[in-house]
This record gives C-alpha cells, structure tokens and sequence, in this order.
C-alpha cells in the first residue's frame, strides 16, 4: 500500500507544523499556488507505521550479509551516526563564520591529512560530493593542468575495458574521448594496447588498482613511467582503497589523482543510494587545481579557502563545502580506527576474499582469474553453471536471496560471462562466509535436480521477479490522485 | 581490532585453509618497494567514550547561535519521526536497490517520493534524486543542451540574481562542454530579473532559460513572462526552486502559459538539517517527454510473477553502468537517505503543514524586517515581493555589523559584498523561519540597536561587552 | 539463534572499552573473579544484526495495529522519546545539586500540575515507578492515614471481581485483607452487596471507573457517600484514566486517592513491558502522606521536599525520584496535547470504541454489555461462538495475528467467558477499526468451513503456538554454555 | 488534533453509524453534575518545534557539569548502538508479550537477558527485571520471607553500610507486613560491616541476611564471611550488588561455601543513563529452588507446534494477573526497555568489555583519590578496599566544598553529612568511572585546591569568581 493510500482528505494528526501560521499578506496573489498539492494527509502514526514496515522490506547491512562486490557493504559503525549528529554541528550553518566554526573546521582539517596520509598524495579537497563528482573533479584537474602548461591538445582519456561504467561518463563529462584499453587474461592491463594507445593525444588513464576483477594490477609503476612518458596524467579510482589501506598508497604508485569514496572505505552509510562523498587528493603538481573550498590553518584557527584563495582551481562543485554530515562520520570512523585499525582493514578484507574465494574452488566454482590472488574481493564465473544446468548468475543471484544473503554484483565487470563479483569486507565473521558457501552448494545441488525451482526464485520475500520490461515499457513512475478512489 | 571479528584462532585457521603462512603472504602481488604500512601519523584509535568527548568537544565550540542565515540553506523544524525513521538499520544501511526484491522498502519510498515531488512541482516526472541543488542545476543545464532539438546552441541564459554559489558550481560542471552561462542582469529597484535585459537576447539562440524562484535575494521572480519568454524563443525552460516554498507559491509546472520543462532545486528545505552545508539532496522533475534525457536513478512501479505490486530500478539504459561514455550524466550513488528523510517528512507535514511552514516562515520574515526598520536607519534594498528572505540595507557595513552580532551569538545573515559589489558594503541578506520565535527577532532587533548606536557613539571597542 | 551462539572465545571487535584500563592492583585478590562469566563475544555488526533481526519479529505499535483492552496501546509520539534523551536530560545525575537541576526540576513541578488539574485530586506525587507501585503507595497512604487518627482496627480492602489482579495484590501488600464485591449484569457494582460488605474493617475501595469492564460504574457518587460514611477511603485506578481526561475528574467523583498510568493515558512507551510510571495523586485528607520525593517551589526556583521535610509521608519508593524519564515523556506529551488535545483524547477514543462495538454487533457478535455505551474499550463475549463453532476467543486471538493486527486482551476480566477485552484508542484511523471488524468476520467465516484451521492458527508468524505447558513443566531459562559446542 | 487522525466527515459519519448525534451522547451515561470539560489551565497545545524549543532550553538551563557522583548511580560509557536499536519502534512500542508468537522478539532478548544475568551473578536463575535497584531488594526481603522454610521469622539483618534511600525504600515497602529491618554496624576504620556486631546476632532468628557489595560507602564487604554466617544460622543470604563490579569481583553465587540464596541490585550500569534516577531497572537472581517464590515475569524457552524453539511467559502461576490476592508480587509492567538496553549493552561489551570498564574504574578512583591526597588535608576515611568509589575526609564540611566546586560545574561528589551523622559533617563520597579522563581529574584537583586554599585565607567571598 502506498502511502497516499492511507491518505484522507482533511487529516492533519500531527503536530508538526505551527497552529497559526500568520498570512502571506505580502505576496502578490499571480505569484501564488491555485490548489495545494496532493501530497498524503496521514497522521503522525500512520506515516511511522507505514515507513517502519516499509523499512522492513529491504535487505541491509544491519540485517544480512551483503556482500556486493565494489561496493564495500561494511558495518557502519552506529557512534558515526549518532556523534554526526551531535546538536551543534548538525545545526551548525553552512555559512556560519569562522567564530562558530573551529569545531567543524578542525574535524575538516584533520580528515584532509587523515586522507593525505592513507593515500600518500600531496593535498587533499573534500568537496566531491560523491565518488563520481570525485571522477569529475579529478579529470577535470588533469585537464586544467594541461591547459595551464598550454598543452591543449590532449583529448583522450585511456580507461580499461573492465573500469566502472562510471569512468568513461566522467571522462566526457570533461570533455573528453575515452578509449578503451583491453585486459589481458590474468587480468592485467594488456600492455602492448596500453604503448599502442598512448601519445599526445593522451591526457591520462584512470585506474582502479586492485581493479574491477579482483586483482592488482602488477605492473603499475612501469604504466606510470609510460603514461608520464607520454606526457599524459594518472587518475587513481578509489573505489577499491578498502584493498590496500596502510599496505600501498596511490601517491606511491605514481598516480597524480584519486578520488575516495567514504561511503565504502571509510564506512559512512550507503543510505539506499548515498549519500557518498568523495574527497580528491592530488600530487604536488596538481595541487592548485584543488576544487574549492578547502580548509587551512594557521596554527591559530581554521579558516576557508575559497575561490578568490585560489584563482588556478577548477572551481566549486556544490553549493557549500561538501557532505559535510558524511565527512564527519568519515572522520570519526577513522579517529576510531587510528593507525592500527586502519591497516587491519585491508589485511581482513583480503584474508576474506582470499578465504571464500579458495572455498568456493574447492567447492567446485570457477574462479574468473585461477592464477591470481584475490584482494578485498574475487571473481567467479557461473558459466559451467550456466551451460550445464540452465541456470545463471542472475538465477543463482536471486536464489541467495532466498537464504538470507544480499547477492554478489552480477554481470559486473562486463567482460566476465555469468559473473558474479564478491566482496566479503573485513567486519564480516567467517560464518558469514562459510554460510554463503554453503548456500552456493546448496543452489547448485537444487540447480542438478530441478533447475526450474531455482529460476523461479525469490520465493520468499515480500515479492517475486519482477518485470523489468514492462516497467521501462509501460512507464509508471509516480502515484496518479484518480487512483485514490 | 574494532569492527572486525577475527579471533586469533580464526584467522590462523583461514590462513591455513587458504595455503599461506602470512596475512602478508596475500599482498604478495604488490611490488615490494611500494609496499607501506606505516599511518602512524593517524595515532592510535580511540575507542567511543573519547571519540564521543572529542565531538562533543567540537560541537561545543561551534555553540547553538540564534540564526538567520539563510543563502541556500534553511533552519526548518524536521519532526523527531523524521530521522528516527530514516536512521533505521534497513534504510541507512542498505545500498542502491539493484536488486529490486530485497529492496522493496527503499524502492517503494522512492516511488513515492517521486510521486510527491511531481505533485509538489506539478510536473509530470521525477527522478530519484541528484546530489545538490547546484549540481543538480549543472545537471538540468546539461540536460536541457541534450534535449532542446530546436537548438544546437550550447548557451543558456542565467539571471545574476541566482546563487553565486550555484551559478559557479555550473560553471565548473558545464565548462568543459563548451557550454557558456550568459548573465542577465536584475532590475536595481526590484531585485527581480530585468526584463528588458531579457528582451534583448529575443530571437537568440540558446538552449535554456533558467528561473529561480524565488531568488537569491529572496526576491519572487516574474516567472510567468519568464518562462513564455523561453518557449517563445525556442529555449527550454528550467525553474530553480526552494521546494518549500512551491507549497504556497505558483509551482514551476505551472509557470506561464505551458509550465517549464525542467524543475530542479536543492531539497534540503524538505527535512535534511542544515547540517555545515551537506548532505542535503537534489531534485530533478521535467515533462514527461523528456524522461529518456533525465540523469539519475528512476523508479517504476510494475509486477511480480504473481502479478503482484512492485518497484524496481527503470530506464537503466540511460545510466552510466549500462553506457558508459554515452550516458546521460556520470552520476551513480545519489542522496538516498536524504530522499528517505524528505519522503517522511513531506508525509508528516502534508501539503497543508509545509504551506503553514511556509507561510510562517514568511510572516516571520515580515516581522523581523519590521522590527528592524523600525530601527529607523535600515530598509530593505528591493521592492519586489519577498518569500521569506530579503535583502537590507544598512547605514554600515554588513561585514561590521555581522562581527559584532556573532560575537553576541546571533548570526544575522549574509554579506553581499563579495558577490555582488555593485550593491555596496551595507546589503544583507536577512533570512526567518517558522523556527524563529518572536522572542529570537526581538533579540535580533535589540542587538542590532546596540550595533547602531555603538556604531554613532564611535564606540567600537566597548562592543565585546555586550550582552 | 540466541545472540550467546554468534560468539565465539576471543573475539572483541567492539570500539566500547578503554585499550588500556589499568589494573586492579588495589583489591586484594580474595574479592576477585575467577573466571569470566560467559557472556557473548561478538562483534558490534554481529550485536546490531541480531537484535535488529529479533526485533522484527515483534508485533509493535509503529508495526500493528494493538487493540489490547486496559493497556491503552496509542501512538508514543517520536518528539517525546528525542526530546527525553536530550543530553542536558538525559545526562544529569540524580543527586546533582539544586543549582543543576532548575531545568529538569520544572518540567516535574509543571508535570505534578497538570495532573492535579486532569484528575482533580490536590496534590500529587512523582515518585511510583509503575502503576502497581502506585496503588500500592495509594493503600499505604489509606493505611497511614487511619493509623495517624489512630484508626488502626480496618483491615479490608474492598474489590470488585471484575478488577485488575493487582490491585487485591497491592492490598495485600499493604497488610489488608482484599475481600471481592460481585458485579451485576449490567456492569456495575452489585450495591446490595456492597452494602454488606461495609463496615468498621473497611479501610477503603479500590475502583477502576470506567471499570475494566469497558462500562462507566454510573452509582459512584453514592458508592463514595457509603464507602466515606464507613470511614473507608476510595482508591481509583487510574488504568482507564484514557476514557474520562477532561470529561469527568475522579476528584470529583469523590476519590481520594488515585494512581495514573502514564505509559497508557500519558503514551510514554510500553518498552516491551514497561518502564511504566505511575504517579499518584490524593484529596487534601491523604496530602501529608505523599511519597517523597516531591517538588515544591518557591517562587525563585524548584526544590526538592524529602523525608525530613515530609514527616508523614509513607517515605520512599525508590532509590531517587521514580521513573524520570518517562516522566519527561509524559510532560511533553502533556504539553503537546494541551487542554483542547487532552479532552479529545477521551472523545475520540470512546467515539472509537464505541463505533466498533456498533459494528462489531451489527456483524453479529455478541456485546457483553449489550444495554450500555462503551467507553475507551468494550468486551464482545465469542461465547456462541465457541459453543457453536468450537472455536475460541484464544484461535480468534491468534488467527488476528495472521492477519497482521494483535489480538485484544483475552479472557480477562474473568467474569464475561470467552472474553474480548478491546481498546482501540484515539490515534487509531477508522481504517484500521474496519479492517479490524473485517478480519473477524473473516475468520468467523473461516470457522464456519474449517474450524481446525482457525485452530491451528497462527501460520504466519516466526513461530506457531508455543507449548506453554512444556515451558512450564520443563523450565529452560537460561542459555547453557554447553549448548555453545 | 495532534495524533487524532479522524477528520470531520468521519466523526459525522462514525457517530451516525453510533446512532448518536454528538460525541457528548457517547458519555451520557456520566451524571451530568460530575461532568467538567474545563481543562484550560493547561493552555493551548504546542506543536513540536516549540515543545522542542522548550525542553532545549531545560536542558541547557542544567547544564553538562563534570560528575564525581556515584552514590547509586553511575556514569558509564554506553555504546550508541544501544539506544539506537533499544528505540526501534518494534522495541519501543511493543506490550508485555502476551502473545507469544507476535513477541519472539522481545521474548528471545529477555531469555538472552536471563542468561546473562544468572552467568554474570554465577546464580541459576534470573526474572526479567524488577522495578529499580532499591525496590529490588524489597522484594527480595519479602521473598525471603515467604521462602526461608527454616525460619518463621520477618525480621531482617541490613547492615548500615547499605545505601540509605535503599533501606528508606525496603522499610516503605515491607513495613505494612509486619516485617522488620535491624541494622548491622559497620567498622569505624575499615567501612565494612562489622563482623562482631553480626556476630551478636548468632543463633538468633532471622529470614535473611542482606549483604552489599560493593556498600554505600564503596568498600568491599567480607562477603564470603557474612553469606556462610547467614547460611550458618538459618537465614537465606541476599546479595545486593553492583551488576559491573561483578565482572571483576567475586558474584554472589561463589560467595563463601554455597553462594547467596538471592542476588539482587540496580541494572542502571548496564547501559541505563544517568537520566535524573530513572527508568533504571532492578535485577533478580536466585537459586533453582527458590524460583517460584521470585518475583516479576520469567521467560521460558519451549517449541511450537512444530518443534521450532520459541519463547513464552512462563511460571504465569505466581503473577497477580492469575493468583490476584495470592500473587508473590503485585508486580506487573516492568522495565522491559531498559532490559532491552542492557542486553544489548552486555552483548556488546561482552565480560572482557565490563571489566575493562570496571578495572578502568577502579584505577581511575585511585588517580583521584591520588591526586586530591596529594593536596594534604584529604584523606580516605576508610582502610578498607574499594571499587569505584570512597568516602574521603576533607578539612572542611563537605557541603561547602561541594557548593563551591559546583559554582566551577564540578559536582564533587556526595554528602554523608545526613544519612551518616556519626561521619560528622566533612565526609565526602566519591566516585570515578571509565567516563573520567585524566583530564577530568586534574580539573577536581585544581578546583578542590582553590577550595582549599580560599578556606585558608578565609575568603569564602572571592569565591564566586574562580575558574
């Protein structure tokens, strides 16, 4: 039931709204509203009721496993949330002045060199308001640096066939071209591609190390040397940082930028879609590119450094200085974790992966890259499933949905068949992971003896499959007021 | 070890089942000189009491000032249901439903956020949500160069009475495009666009119109004309709105003879709290004609095997992870859990709690700019009519003045100086809410007395002790 | 799962205990542990997953409608529960000195007001921690008072049969003797009866009016004449308090002495069973006798009034000054509501009940009072349906749950058979009073054709009826360590 | 109406459904004489911002002062999960679950409870909460009555040492039946019961003997010595302790041969707040054979009619819903959320976790007891061992220290001056937990040092402007 089904005209049960509301006296009446908008008239219960049950339909971190590859599904520890919220910076102004600001400002300033240091780069911005704004900010960098040199020819960006879809958009979004470099089968770049790709024409590569398939990329420093060799720059996808927290920095490899995403390494809640927020760190060369605004110090106090601050910046992402909310529970995660903690995140994430990937081999599963070692997360591919049985990723997908588990990423990256990408984090217990192991053998002994069953899953949550194409077929994006009758 | 559940033993175990002798053993890929391990410089972890001390601390020192601040970003009262719900384990913590039948929650409340918000803007669309309301600007002007197939200009024409911020934001966003913001100018009298500086680009080719309302001097805007002026000229139209204020005001859909075909704006006025600026959330509504040119997540209402009601992700092919490089925006992870929150609150307030908000706030704005012009020497810098924000002109500056009413803990508003010179050092930009008590706009009044008289008696050193 | 079987030895992956806490070097070891008691070790996700997961699998009011008769299940607003907990609040030690406390003293002296106002009584007191607590002090207030006029032979309680166990319990406690008076068919007091049990033993009557019977007792005014005419005092049972707020006073009626339940009419929350609060208030007469401590003011600022101020009073219930915080509750709540909010309280939770009785009748169930209006909640007897369906109030009880509301109270009060207890409550929507009627109908339908399914019900629940009688033979009570293997 | 969702088409339609005219006809069966409606002295209602304008304010009025009281109740850390998930609607608003089957929730934590409560006592088996710690005990007194079989007595031994709103509250609660508290003394030097005066009382009868650990006063009893002369002499032994100092100190149920009959105390350091004195909980744990004298619900695990393990109210037989007059208790709602809190609480701390949180206690008593020694004029009044409290003697009356430390936000503790004449009028209690930073202590310190100095100089006029 919708909640403009629970709607009755004239309802007002709450007590969220002033008695007496004074007049719009001052307001020309062509400039104001006919008719009031349909929106639900539900008392306060009625409205706590039906999204307290609504609640109850998803899958979450708080309630099952979720291991969705890329994604980083980690405990979100819940002192982030509640310290985020503390009364005084929760209400705290934007635009508040600096006399009203040294708190927030020092938790700013302190998470800029928190992520200098994780990442070894030169400067931190904590602008980007999410992992693909960070992309932008980081491309757009790469280009205003060209252009401050007067090298403005460079109109390529080289991406990797397996990198996030979000790669090349950023890319154009920029301006522009993106080309495809190819993978080679143990899942590293394909060199010779790469030296045949580079030139003048290339502004730069973006890269995510470990990448997309589950393995780090060996030979970076020698893709570093080319690509600088070719004048162009190297754009570090944080996405994957979870990997290698405290064991190797993107600074280190080489790369120019990076963003972060917070929301999966520093653990700030996926919200049903964000809010992220994600911080860009460059190397000293690209350090006055730095989207504005950023926080200094002078030993004495905090303060802002804006766009008059800062003439050569690629400018302003966003209205105020960022997810301001999201930052602080990035920074107090990190507090909580300190040197030591944060290390052991990639050390645990990766002893998980490694551990359900060696499982499910035994198992019998198919791993997409047998040679290598998982990082924080590992491929399989369900293509003898998927030949032998009938049933495929997807399938096998929905049926763990079923036993209790939020799926892996399926189809993700595109160049593995029937693939399913597994990211297990650190704050998962190996019961966890033996369970979904379990469950794996589980669905494929249903899949031998009737693999119809295992097609027609989920059976057991609030609804079956659905039809995708008849929802982009027959588009029903909002609740229509004669449905109320 | 917080937060991970590995016993020695356990991981001994793993270690073993996995065929190595180390944790090390599994980082054996990396290249050996780029190895590190050494953060110390982030010190040791604290466990919760001293992080808790610590932001307490923090939070102490930014104190609770009396604010009337509003520039983008608005003091509203969100009920206590609000994020009691929305900090719920299933929605915080649960990620883009991409799988739609473990997501049913999240996937339903947007279906009906989308559905709200359409009413709100009497539009026909919307999508599930963008980051902010300037990006989400950047966004609809992007959209609007994809879309507008009478033009193949890449300009569009922006009021400078829009939010520096916002037009900057755009600026950074939409540059490397090759896409150009054209400035139009304000009437000084009104603070409203001027339209015959509009008038002049009659006939000009251009993508895109937009129209904030009200705007950045809390000035209503002749939206009307403006939006038939665009149609006329073969340019799409594009409303900037507080959506609050949409519950009193003329909503963008309905603006002219035909409504503009993009809606964007910043929800943040919807139940996210003001929060140092983020994370608030942007909206993006437009005609249903141009659905296929919209960025972001969309929801679609459909049917199980069963035929059973359900929700799922829809028009995916327009999105990056599908296109790729031809996708209609590179944006991926949105502001969910502000939709969550906006979603309950607009189901709290009703149409008829966010027009009493909303009228509140603009009473209380009269009020105030009453109790301070009865001061005797400010007054209001425009005529237009006014939503509940305006501009004042002050016999000093408002850089001046504003020092000395934070140092009394009231944050009077918004110095224009920086961005719009042309008004001098004396214009501020005064916000009130329905927050705000008369007992808050008599302190202002009483405070912003003593500036002036201080300010007479040339006696700017005995203004710390106030109080 | 039982949260004891996620643990595992060793595991600490909390952030909630000092690193470094010390010794204990200055207790000497005779006075130590041993060994650690075997309490879960588990992570902060694994603690947050189990108990959000249990959690789901309760019935609630922010999940259910919960019509459960005599326990005034309505919405606990969330501004009560936020505003409680605010940190000046909910931080501040009970024993802070008086220059710390004028805030939160306040709130309890205005609180102490407003129920004088909605009872009618002239003074009341805080300190009770539940409802029970609080008839107990109210009989022991009677006790103390006919002992201070050195009154001392009265040794009865008197209690109608319809009335809630705990009040000839809290008469017991008290020392007395708790004799029953019958009730007529109609509902109210058997008169005769009362008349013969009068006499120089009576120390007093505990009422509940309305009675839990769902009917207002329409003879109290002479009730109270007799009852104070044999020297006996009128205790009210506050349970019901819902019904009457702004409509009739039990000040009035003639009561001195009464005990409210704020987690009913006051809606602070029922937590799962309780922290309940149950203040009480008395006639000028019970005055001296008031548990401490109470809050006075004068004037300048709010003190308290303790033991050595209060000479008579019956002393102290509890370690500092009753529930505190549920009391904070209730005064928001209070001052939400208002005069105008808090007298619709008891229209429109009778206008509820009432309607639902109507239409309950009209689908042909049977009123136990047919002749008489309902108040806040009626009883329906299922009686003739169990006679002849063979289907009792207890499968109806649990077949309502399949269909997603609570059951009403059952077979209490003891005296109507087949008994349904059913308090709807004013924040209840019309909506959910028919689906309610509906499902009834439903499942009288379903007896009809298949009794020994309405029988078996529930089905779709976690669980399906408990073996109570195992339960009780067999005690399991605890989680054994050895389970743990 | 807040919270009243009816509209007025359905009140119109509802009562004609009634067949009433009027919401007045639903109460004509009150006489008209006893009819008021006049509530107006409670004024208008109002709506949450102001409600919340309001409590911020009380709030900010008692201000967040440094605290150095225990006296009952105790500062701890409590992780943010726990009130996060405690509030949970399904928590929150749940009843007592008489419905077995829609209440596994609550039911599964409260035998999850049970288990760690009896484990945490070394007792056999525990109720699912009493009232608070002080009640607790009461009802502990009064079960031992009903259940010492060896004994007609209704006398009881209660030392002094015993924290003196606790007696206060037994004496209320018991007093009416008849039953009688004698106190035990304690000793001058060490603040432990004194064994000699128990000792006088040998061979006497009496139904129990209550042993405190820790006491009021902080100290450790002998409590192996006082359970064995209660077992020796025929009196059930009753423990009152401090649930987190059992993480550490011996629990009841390993005191001297046999351990303690019944173990009670206040559940308040399991992750209640401070919050004025309540809701806290009381706790109750006894022998196998004693529990159907216990007092307040239990929980029983059992199988449904399909064997699948579920949980139930069980021993309902003892409760006064079923036995009325006959019942162990009136007893009826309890403290289930604050239950809920704790459970959560010792789930996330674990028994490695409560120790921490006790050592760390313990050692950060010494720091203080340590630091203010060092000012020269304060000493411990008492030799014997401690937990995370004492009792210090200063030079001067406690309550003029505590009046000036207070002046600086420094609540220093508890006055003995009342409950403990004999202790003359310096006496101060103190305590320190894991809450108290280095910091923290170091502020008592220089705070009680100016108290100390200002005494000397006789200056009690200049206090007011320290800080």
């Amino acid at each position: 039931m919708l909640i403009f089904e629970h709607s009755k005209s004239g309802r007002r049960a709450q007590a969220q709204a002033p008695a007496s509301a004074g007049s719009l006296s001052g307001i020309p009446r062509q400039f104001l509203r006919k008719h009031q908008p349909r929106l639900p008239e539900v008392s306060e219960m009625q409205a706590v009721r039906h999204y307290t049950r609504l609640s109850q339909k998803n899958f979450s971190i708080d309630t099952q496993f979720y291991p969705l590859g890329s994604c980083t599904m980690k405990y979100n520890p819940r002192a982030c949330n509640s310290l985020a919220m503390l009364p005084g910076l929760v209400n705290r102004h934007p635009l508040a002045p600096d006399t009203h600001s040294q708190g927030f400002m020092s938790a700013m300033y302190e998470l800029q060199e928190i992520l200098k240091e994780v990442t070894g780069m030169s400067a931190v911005s904590l602008a980007p308001m999410a992992g693909a704004q960070g992309e932008f900010a980081g491309i757009a960098m790469i280009r205003a640096y060209h252009d401050a040199r007067g090298d403005t020819e460079r109109s390529e960006i080289l991406v990797p066939d397996a990198a996030h879809g979000t790669n090349p958009a950023s890319a154009v979004m920029c301006g522009y071209q993106a080309r495809e470099i190819p993978t080679r089968d143990d899942g590293d770049v394909d060199m010779d591609a790469l030296k045949a790709a580079l030139g003048p024409q290339t502004a730069g590569i973006m890269l995510t190390n470990p990448s997309t398939l589950g393995v780090f990329e060996r030979r970076i420093e020698e893709i570093a040397q080319w690509v600088h060799e070719a004048g162009g720059l190297l754009y570090y996808d944080g996405a994957n940082l979870n990997a290698i927290l405290g064991r190797v920095r993107p600074g280190d490899m080489g790369f120019d930028v990076i963003h972060m995403n917070l929301h999966k390494t520093f653990s700030t809640p996926h919200g049903g879609g964000g809010p992220g927020a994600g911080p860009v760190g460059v190397s000293q060369r690209l350090q006055p590119f730095l989207p504005v605004p950023l926080v200094t110090t002078d030993g004495d106090g905090y303060q802002w450094l804006e766009e008059q601050d800062r003439p050569q910046s690629i400018g302003r992402l966003c209205a105020f200085a960022g997810n301001a909310g999201i930052l602080l529970r990035a920074y107090i995660y990190a507090k909580m974790l300190g040197d030591e903690g944060m290390r052991r995140v990639a050390d645990y994430s990766t002893l998980n992966a490694n551990y359900m990937l060696k499982k499910l081999r035994e198992a019998g599963f198919d791993a997409a890259y047998p040679e290598r070692r998982a990082t924080h997360e590992f491929i399989i591919t369900l293509k003898k499933e998927a030949k032998e049985l009938g049933v495929n990723a997807m399938d096998f997908a929905k049926r763990l949905l079923d036993y209790g588990m939020h799926a892996p990423t399926t189809y993700f990256p595109l160049l593995v068949p029937e693939c399913f990408l597994i990211e297990p984090t650190e704050t998962e217990a190996r019961e966890s992971l033996d369970a979904f192991i379990e469950a794996m053998v589980k669905i494929r002994k249903e899949a031998e003896t009737d693999a119809e069953q295992v097609k027609g899953a989920p059976y057991n949550l609030p609804v079956r499959r659905l039809d995708d194409v008849k929802a982009a077929r027959e588009l029903d994006l909002r609740w229509q007021p004669d449905e109320a009758s | 070890m917080p937060f991970i559940p590995h016993t020695e033993d356990e991981t001994r175990e793993m270690l073993d089942a996995i065929g190595v002798s180390g944790i090390d053993d599994l980082f054996d890929e990396i290249p050996d000189n780029l190895r590190c391990g050494d953060l110390s410089a982030l010190g040791p972890g604290l466990w919760e009491q001293e992080i808790s001390q610590l932001m307490q601390e923090k939070a102490r020192s930014d104190g609770q000032p009396l604010c009337f601040i509003g520039a983008g970003a608005y003091d509203h009262h969100i009920p206590s249901a609000v994020w009691q719900l929305a900090t719920r384990g299933e929605f915080y913590t649960a990620y883009t439903p991409y799988q739609a039948e473990a997501s049913q929650g999240t996937l339903q409340l947007l279906y009906e956020y989308q559905s709200m918000m359409t009413e709100l803007m009497a539009m026909e669309v919307s999508n599930a949500s963008l980051y902010d309301g300037a990006s989400a600007l950047a966004e609809a002007v992007l959209m609007a160069v994809r879309a507008n197939r009478k033009s193949k200009s890449r300009r569009i024409l922006m009021p400078r009475s829009l939010h520096p911020h916002y037009r900057a934001t755009v600026h950074t966003l939409v540059k490397n495009q090759g896409i150009e913001l054209l400035e139009v100018a304000y009437e000084a009298t009104t603070g409203q666009t001027d339209l015959d500086d509009l008038a002049r680009h009659q006939g000009e080719d251009f993508a895109a119109l937009v129209i904030p309302q009200p705007n950045f001097f809390g000035v209503l805007e002749p939206v009307d004309e403006m939006t038939d002026f665009a149609r006329a000229n073969g340019m799409l139209a594009i409303g900037l709105v507080n959506p609050l204020a949409m519950a009193v005001l003329q909503p963008p859909g309905e603006w002219g003879v035909k409504g503009v075909d993009i809606a964007c704006g910043d929800g943040q006025p919807l139940g996210a709290p003001l929060s140092s600026g983020g994370p608030y959330f942007g909206f993006m509504c437009c005609t249903r004609k141009l659905v296929r040119q919209m960025p972001g997540r969309i929801i679609g209402r459909t049917v199980d095997l069963e035929g059973r009601v359900g929700f799922t992700l829809t028009l995916q092919a327009r999105e990056q992870h599908i296109r790729r490089s031809k996708a209609t925006s590179n944006i991926c992870t949105n502001q969910g859990l502000m939709v969550t929150a906006a979603t309950i609150h607009m189901s709290l307030l009703g149409a008829e709690g966010l027009a009493r908000a909303g009228t509140k706030s603009h009473a209380n704005l009269n009020l105030l700019v009453e109790k301070l012009t009865s001061l005797g020497e400010i007054e209001p810098a425009f005529s237009g009519p006014v939503f509940h924000e305006t501009v004042l002109r002050l016999p000093l500056e408002a850089r001046r003045a504003l020092r000395t009413l934070a140092a009394h803990n009231v944050l009077g508003g918004y110095d224009l100086a920086r961005h719009y010179p042309e008004l001098g050092d004396n214009a501020l930009l005064v916000c009130a809410t329905e927050n705000r008590s008369e007992g808050d706009m008599e302190k202002y009044r009483l405070k912003m007395q003593q500036v002036l008289a201080s300010r007479k008696q040339g006696a700017c050193a005995t203004m710390a002790k106030f109080d």
